[in-house]
């Protein structure tokens, strides 16, 4: 879609600008520490304005894989500040008991990395294949991701021994050998995840201005009339789909050492829904829309969320109402309203849904 | 036999419940392809509905049967308002809907929380339902066969709404084809308002059951959206019986798991059940052509 | 190109107990305008419903030695058969080149998909000529007029080099200039793929249909060329006794379907 | 073309950002390198007290799940906070509160202490309510080297020196509700807890006890916390038939339990319940139903004892009030008295010398729950044990009291059924 993809591009140089040098002078330790956890969720956003904005598949479930990445790296972080022992909430269950199986590769830091990648890759894999193969979508889709969330959050919730439980994982000294306490190091882990969210971006920029971005689009708009031009648009969507998980489940990593602490509240319903709100806010399909949404929505939280937090409470549930009623483009699709208010412009294009659902009628 | 009996008595009685949760849900699911995610929080108005009668008819034998009704049309009136600010400017986006209706929800519940005493509200049960019938051996609380019976008295009420009077042929004709049915005549938008209400009703009904059942708090429906909505998706969009039949496997499945597992475990391989049987059968139990958006 | 011929034989479609297509065979060469007529209802766009996959169908729709019928849309797709809809479906949001595009990339690579296109494919410059849609290279398609959105979707069969090209309706809503632009369009494609239309319009397949197949209520009527249909007395019946009434009984179709 | 040029431009500008930035942060210490891992980087402190005030912070969820609970927990905080400056303040000083919103989300909890420490440079925290909150503050204020005040009562094996636990430890609620449980003799027990840590904890100790106790395990249930209905479980209850059920339910969950309870024709006549997160706040929302059985805590309304009174008098007329007065509410109140106690012994609002004063002498002030004193160790206080029958007003007549105080053991040090192998895992651990 982008016309001119040097605009795009300084915008996300500006934004590396903003992020990697301004934000480190200028934000004091807190705010920079925030910022990171909010960057975590901007990587997540990312992906989701790839599979949702994009693709128009509502996931409602990337809890899941912002679980995958942040507990692979919780258990590696667990085993690093460790040591030789077994951890400590372990202990009481089953004090004799060696280290779970599944934990133990978690121990070489090469693991860990390649799980982060891999594993949401494998899992996204299977259940899209399985799901859009049976052409599984709509309502039906982000009702069944988000119950997938939940259900992965009451298991690590109910198998205390295994996975720390509700408490979750906390309390890590080191990170791949850094001592995590040092603000050296803290400024270390911000600009990885900093570094990590430019590259998410320049990602799906290069995505979205490429062939499979059109065709992204059309199989939102029509997924029927893919078919007929010879794709299979499971596959189309597919893609997506895993990609948005990589990148969950990446933001998912890097938050553990951001924030210190990953527990089953992260992935479940609420967590899910909230990592939608920021998208949503931001332009569910523009390229900067769904990070700074994130952004804003996190800053809100920290914000707004202080000052008065009934009040948060109810702006986050009207700005779900509002934006998508009023803006179902987000605040990104505000300059092009007031220049097409300028400068008439012909009609809006009618409803994406239309085309596909007039195909799905059966006519005689 | 006590081993087969009681999982399979009480995952009735859960399933009876679930029903309760899901056909409203089903109804404007299926009518209108809205995914209303502030359905919990309907279910939670009617509890809170239930509660305010018990303030003014102090007897709970005669405040229950009262507050029925009561919570019907209460949490009907809140759907009522949701469809005409809402929801009729949106039929082009369901799937908007769905997060539209999630910060309907947020803002329930937090409004819930600032009303009334924030650990919960006591719901008492009437006296007639204190007690057991003694089925094969287990002692079945007769709570448990209300809900039952609750739940088949709102299912028969709504399949003969929807069969004898004109409004409830008006809304199958709209289900089945919208189109058709404007150009015969049907006011769709009174159709849907009705349907709204009727849907939001019929969960203000199961706060009723769900508030003779656990605590009665801003949190409480939360809890039954997403299991609602897999009854709903694997009944079959529109179809009553699949609905019944998907709500009762259910509610067995969770308490025979409950039964082998742990309470935690029982919900998540409930869970992944119903997905995994939606795998297979994506369209539900029953399927009817419908222009449905899934 | 190909001497492949689409050939179908006794197709049988079926929507809950309604037959809607009851054993129809026709078939369709390179070089000629193949139209197939008849009233609402009649069971032509099923016919290519199921040819393309759409709705399942018994029977045999072949095109050369290999066999339609059974496989999956996107397959039947890339064995070479293409269509459009009554109601155009471009995709509204992307420009005129991205349509075409992505309607030429059934033959790229799938990873050239992760590249931003540079240029424009000459089979896409070809079938902008030939539609006389060159001017419109970067216009949404969504706000195009309906007409241009006809010729955008069988300029996308173009550059998707489809050997046979299903058109249904394609000059509904059209003026009188423009159908002539497409009836024109239509015989220079036809000289090399095959090309089969489903058309209402009586006026438009006078005047440029090669050979003609007449459905009624789900059977072939009538087969032939255009005089030799005119003149068969059960296309005359079809046509002046029954239309009013063939609006109803599709309604009654559609109500059916409930239950 | 140009595109692609420019492209590669802005990637390698943006690599080389990168790389740049992360070899000047990388020079921070790394494992092993003891010096650093020391904790020299604990910012210095930047509490000024210098004015007429001093900053506390509260942190509690005011929002989300959590919210049912913690919001007494706050409102009574802010009550001790008025009293207090009514009466003088702190060393003279008035408290300046800074109210946070925890929002039931744990990472919630770890950025907002950090806010609190490092923007609001408030002296000490107070609040919180679950273990999850708890974990998640932990690491931040040791980091920081802050102070918080925990008022709920909890699973134990913890210790740390910037948090101080004013709720019961396991041998202070759990242990005693066991000896009033073998005191009446009783021989078989049933488990039914929510699904997290401080049921599972509690029942793994609990086990090792009963198995000294000579009391019978007869099954053991658990469900995750937002879930209401018990009937399935209940079912099993029934059927095992046990001397009692020990009950570690938290929240919501638990008017499920009792509900399923009554129905299915359970009483405590026969089948009585001991309950250790049911108080004067939960009781109502039950009705009748729950009339009859026990909880095991250390303040009740109903107890007798100089302060109390004046506690629940105060907490009647307080706006927020919900009227009655439970357990939590009381450790959150005493909670900012002990920290007025400490600050006074110190006679300085800095940690180090707040926690030296604790250690220095044993700090002793007149709670609601009677006299209480500080372990400056392990930085818990030692508590009476009470277990109290729900009457039909939802408040609790005293049945059993502990001939002491009991001094707070969170590592189960005193107990002998406790293996020694486990305390010394956890406590390696924690070290």
């Amino acid at each position: 879609m982008t016309k001119k993809p040097w605009i795009s591009l300084s915008g996300i140089g500006l934004f590396a600008v903003l992020l990697l040098t301004v934000a480190p002078l200028v934000l004091s330790d807190h705010w920079l520490n925030n910022l990171g956890k909010y960057c975590c969720w901007a990587i997540a956003a990312v992906g989701i304005g790839l599979a949702w904005g994009r693709g128009g598949m509502l996931v409602m479930g990337q809890g899941v894989f912002f679980a995958l990445g942040a507990y692979a790296m919780a258990m590696h972080l667990t085993l690093e500040t460790a040591g030789d022992r077994v951890p400590g909430f372990m202990v009481l269950y089953d004090p004799l008991a060696p280290l779970p199986m599944f934990w133990e590769p978690f121990r070489s830091a090469g693991f860990t990395l390649a799980a982060i990648v891999l594993l949401p890759v494998v899992v996204a894999g299977i259940l899209g294949y399985a799901l859009f193969k049976r052409r599984v979508k709509g309502a039906y889709f982000a009702i069944l991701t988000q119950a997938l969330a939940v259900a992965l959050a009451t298991l690590i919730s109910s198998t205390i021994r295994e996975t720390g439980g509700d408490t979750g994982l906390s309390d890590f000294k080191y990170f791949f050998g850094f001592v995590l306490n040092d603000p050296a190091n803290r400024l270390m882990v911000y600009l990885i995840v900093a570094a990590l969210l430019i590259v998410c971006l320049l990602v799906v920029w290069q995505f979205y201005r490429s062939r499979f971005g059109e065709l992204l689009i059309a199989t939102r708009d029509a997924e029927e009339r893919v078919r007929f031009l010879g794709y299979d648009p499971a596959n189309v969507k597919l893609v997506a789909f895993v990609v948005s998980a990589l990148m969950a489940s990446i933001g998912g990593a890097m938050f553990v050492p951001i924030v210190g602490i990953i527990t089953p509240a992260e992935i479940g319903a609420a967590a899910s829904i909230l990592m939608i709100a920021g998208v949503a806010l931001g332009g569910r399909a523009s390229l900067f829309g769904p990070a700074l949404g994130a952004i804003a929505v996190g800053w809100g939280q920290s914000s707004l969320g202080s000052t008065w937090p009934d009040g948060w409470t109810y702006i986050l549930g009207l700005l779900f109402i509002v934006v998508i009623l009023f803006l179902p483009n987000g605040l990104s699709s505000l300059p092009a309203r007031f220049m097409r208010r300028a400068r008439p412009k012909p009609p809006e294009p009618p409803a994406p849904a239309i085309a596909a659902v007039e195909l799905e009628e059966v006519r005689s | 036999m006590d081993a087969l009996i009681a999982p399979l008595l009480n995952g009735s009685a859960q399933g009876a419940l679930l029903l309760l949760a899901a056909l409203g849900l089903s109804l404007t699911f299926g009518q209108m392809g809205v995914i209303n995610m502030a359905h919990g929080e309907f279910l939670m108005i009617g509890a809170f509905a239930a509660y305010l009668v018990q303030q003014v008819i102090t007897a709970s034998n005669l405040s229950i049967p009262v507050a029925l009704p009561v919570a019907f049309v209460v949490a009907g009136l809140f759907g009522l308002v949701l469809e005409v600010t809402i929801i009729r400017r949106m039929y082009r986006r369901p799937l908007d809907t769905l997060l539209v209706t999630v910060g309907v929800g947020l803002i329930l519940q937090q409004a819930a929380l600032q009303i009334f005493p924030s650990q919960g509200v006591p719901v008492e049960k009437p006296r007639w339902l204190d007690g057991q019938l003694t089925v094969l051996g287990y002692n079945w609380p007769l709570r448990q066969l209300f809900t039952i019976l609750l739940a088949t008295a709102c299912v028969a009420a709504l399949s003969a709404w929807l069969k004898y009077t004109s409004f409830g042929r008006r809304i199958r004709a709209t289900v089945h084809n919208r189109d058709l049915a404007e150009t015969s005549g049907i006011s769709t938008r009174t159709i849907d308002r009705l349907t709204f209400f009727v849907g939001s009703g019929l969960a203000g009904v199961a706060g009723v059951a769900a508030s003779l059942i656990g605590g009665t708090n801003s949190q409480m429906g939360a809890q039954y959206i997403i299991p609602a909505f897999l009854v709903v998706a694997a009944g079959g969009i529109g179809q009553l019986k699949g609905t019944i039949v998907a709500a009762w496997a259910v509610g067995v499945a969770l308490a025979f798991f409950a039964y082998w597992t742990t309470g935690s475990l029982a919900q998540v391989l409930a869970f992944i059940l119903v997905i995994v049987f939606l795998q297979v059968r994506p369209q539900g139990l029953f399927t009817v052509r419908t222009r449905s958006l899934a | 190109m190909t001497d492949a011929s689409l050939v179908v034989t006794d197709l049988r479609v079926e929507f809950s107990g309604f037959v809607a297509v009851g054993g129809v065979s026709f078939d369709a060469h390179p070089g000629e305008v193949r139209f197939l007529i008849g009233p609402n209802g009649a069971g032509k766009t099923t016919c290519i419903d199921a040819i393309t996959g759409l709705t399942k169908g018994t029977g045999s729709a072949r095109l050369g030695e290999k066999e339609l019928l059974g496989k999956q849309v996107h397959k039947i797709v890339r064995l070479g058969v293409g269509r459009t809809f009554q109601t155009a479906s471009v995709f509204d949001e992307l420009t005129v080149l991205q349509n075409l595009d992505i309607a030429a990339g059934l033959h790229r690579p799938s990873i050239s998909l992760l590249r931003a296109r540079r240029g424009v494919d000459p089979s896409i410059e070809r079938a902008l000529e030939e539609t006389g849609l060159t001017g419109e290279l970067a216009t949404p398609a969504g706000i195009l007029s309906h007409g241009q959105k006809q010729w955008l979707e069988i300029a996308m069969l173009l550059v998707q080099d489809a050997k046979v090209l299903l058109l249904d309706e394609p000059v509904a809503g059209m003026s009188q200039d423009e159908r002539t632009a497409t009836g024109e369009l239509l015989q220079r494609i036809a000289a090399k793929r095959i090309v089969l239309v489903v058309e209402h319009d009586m006026d438009f397949m006078r005047r440029f249909a090669t050979r003609v197949t007449v459905l009624h209520q789900g059977q072939v009527l009538s087969q032939g060329t255009v005089a030799e249909v005119q003149a068969d007395p059960k296309v005359q019946e079809v046509y002046l006794g029954t239309a009013g009434a063939a609006t109803t009984a599709a309604m009654a179709v559609v109500l059916e379907k409930g239950d | 073309m140009s595109n692609t040029s420019k492209r590669m431009r802005a990637l390698t500008a943006t690599g080389a950002i990168v790389t740049v930035a992360l070899v000047l942060a990388g020079c921070g210490a790394r494992a092993g390198d003891d010096a650093a891992a020391a904790g020299s980087s604990a910012a210095a402190s930047c509490v000024d007290t210098s004015g007429d005030t001093v900053k506390l912070g509260f942190l509690n969820s005011l929002t989300g799940g959590m919210a049912i609970s913690e919001k007494t927990v706050s409102n009574v905080l802010h009550m001790a906070a008025d009293e207090i400056n009514a009466d003088g303040g702190i060393l003279g000083k008035k408290i300046e509160y800074v109210q946070e919103d925890g929002a039931t989300d744990w990472p919630t909890f770890a950025e907002k202490t950090e806010k609190l420490l490092t923007q609001d440079c408030v002296a000490a925290i107070f609040g919180g309510w679950t273990s999850s909150s708890r974990k998640a503050v932990k690491p931040v204020v040791e980091k920081l080297n802050g102070l918080f005040f925990y008022p709920v009562q909890y699973e134990g094996l913890e210790s740390s020196p910037n948090i101080y636990y004013t709720g019961a430890t396991t041998n202070q609620q759990i242990i005693p509700a066991m000896d009033f449980l073998a005191a009446k003799g009783v021989k078989t027990l049933f488990l039914a807890g929510s699904d997290y840590v401080f049921p599972r904890t509690a029942n793994a100790i609990i086990k090792l006890y009963a198995a000294k106790l000579g009391i019978k395990i007869v099954g053991e249930e658990y469900v995750p916390l937002d879930k209401d209905d018990w009937t399935s479980q209940v079912a099993k209850i029934a059927a095992a038939k046990p001397d009692f059920i020990f009950n570690t339910i938290n929240g919501s969950s638990n008017v499920g339990f009792i509900k399923a309870y009554y129905d299915a024709g359970l009483t405590p006549a026969k089948t009585p319940i001991i309950s250790v997160s049911i108080a004067e706040e939960e009781a109502p929302a039950m009705g009748h139903e729950v009339t009859g059985n026990f909880a095991s805590w250390n303040y009740f309304q109903s107890l007798e004892t100089d302060t109390n009174p004046e506690f629940i008098k105060s907490w009647k007329a307080y706006p927020n009030s919900s009227g009655v007065t439970s357990d939590p509410m009381e450790a959150a109140y005493i909670s900012m008295y002990l920290y007025k106690a400490l600050v006074e012994a110190a006679g300085s609002f800095d940690v180090d010398a707040v926690n030296a004063a604790a250690k220095a002498k044993p700090i002793t002030f007149d709670a609601p729950e009677g006299k209480v004193t500080l372990d400056g160790e392990n930085h818990h206080i030692s508590k009476p044990g009470h277990i109290g029958r729900i009457n039909a007003d939802n408040q609790f007549d005293i049945v059993w009291a502990s001939d002491k105080f009991i001094e707070p053991d969170p590592y189960l040090e005193g107990y002998d059924w406790f293996p020694a192998d486990i305390r010394k895992q956890l406590t390696d651990a924690a070290g």
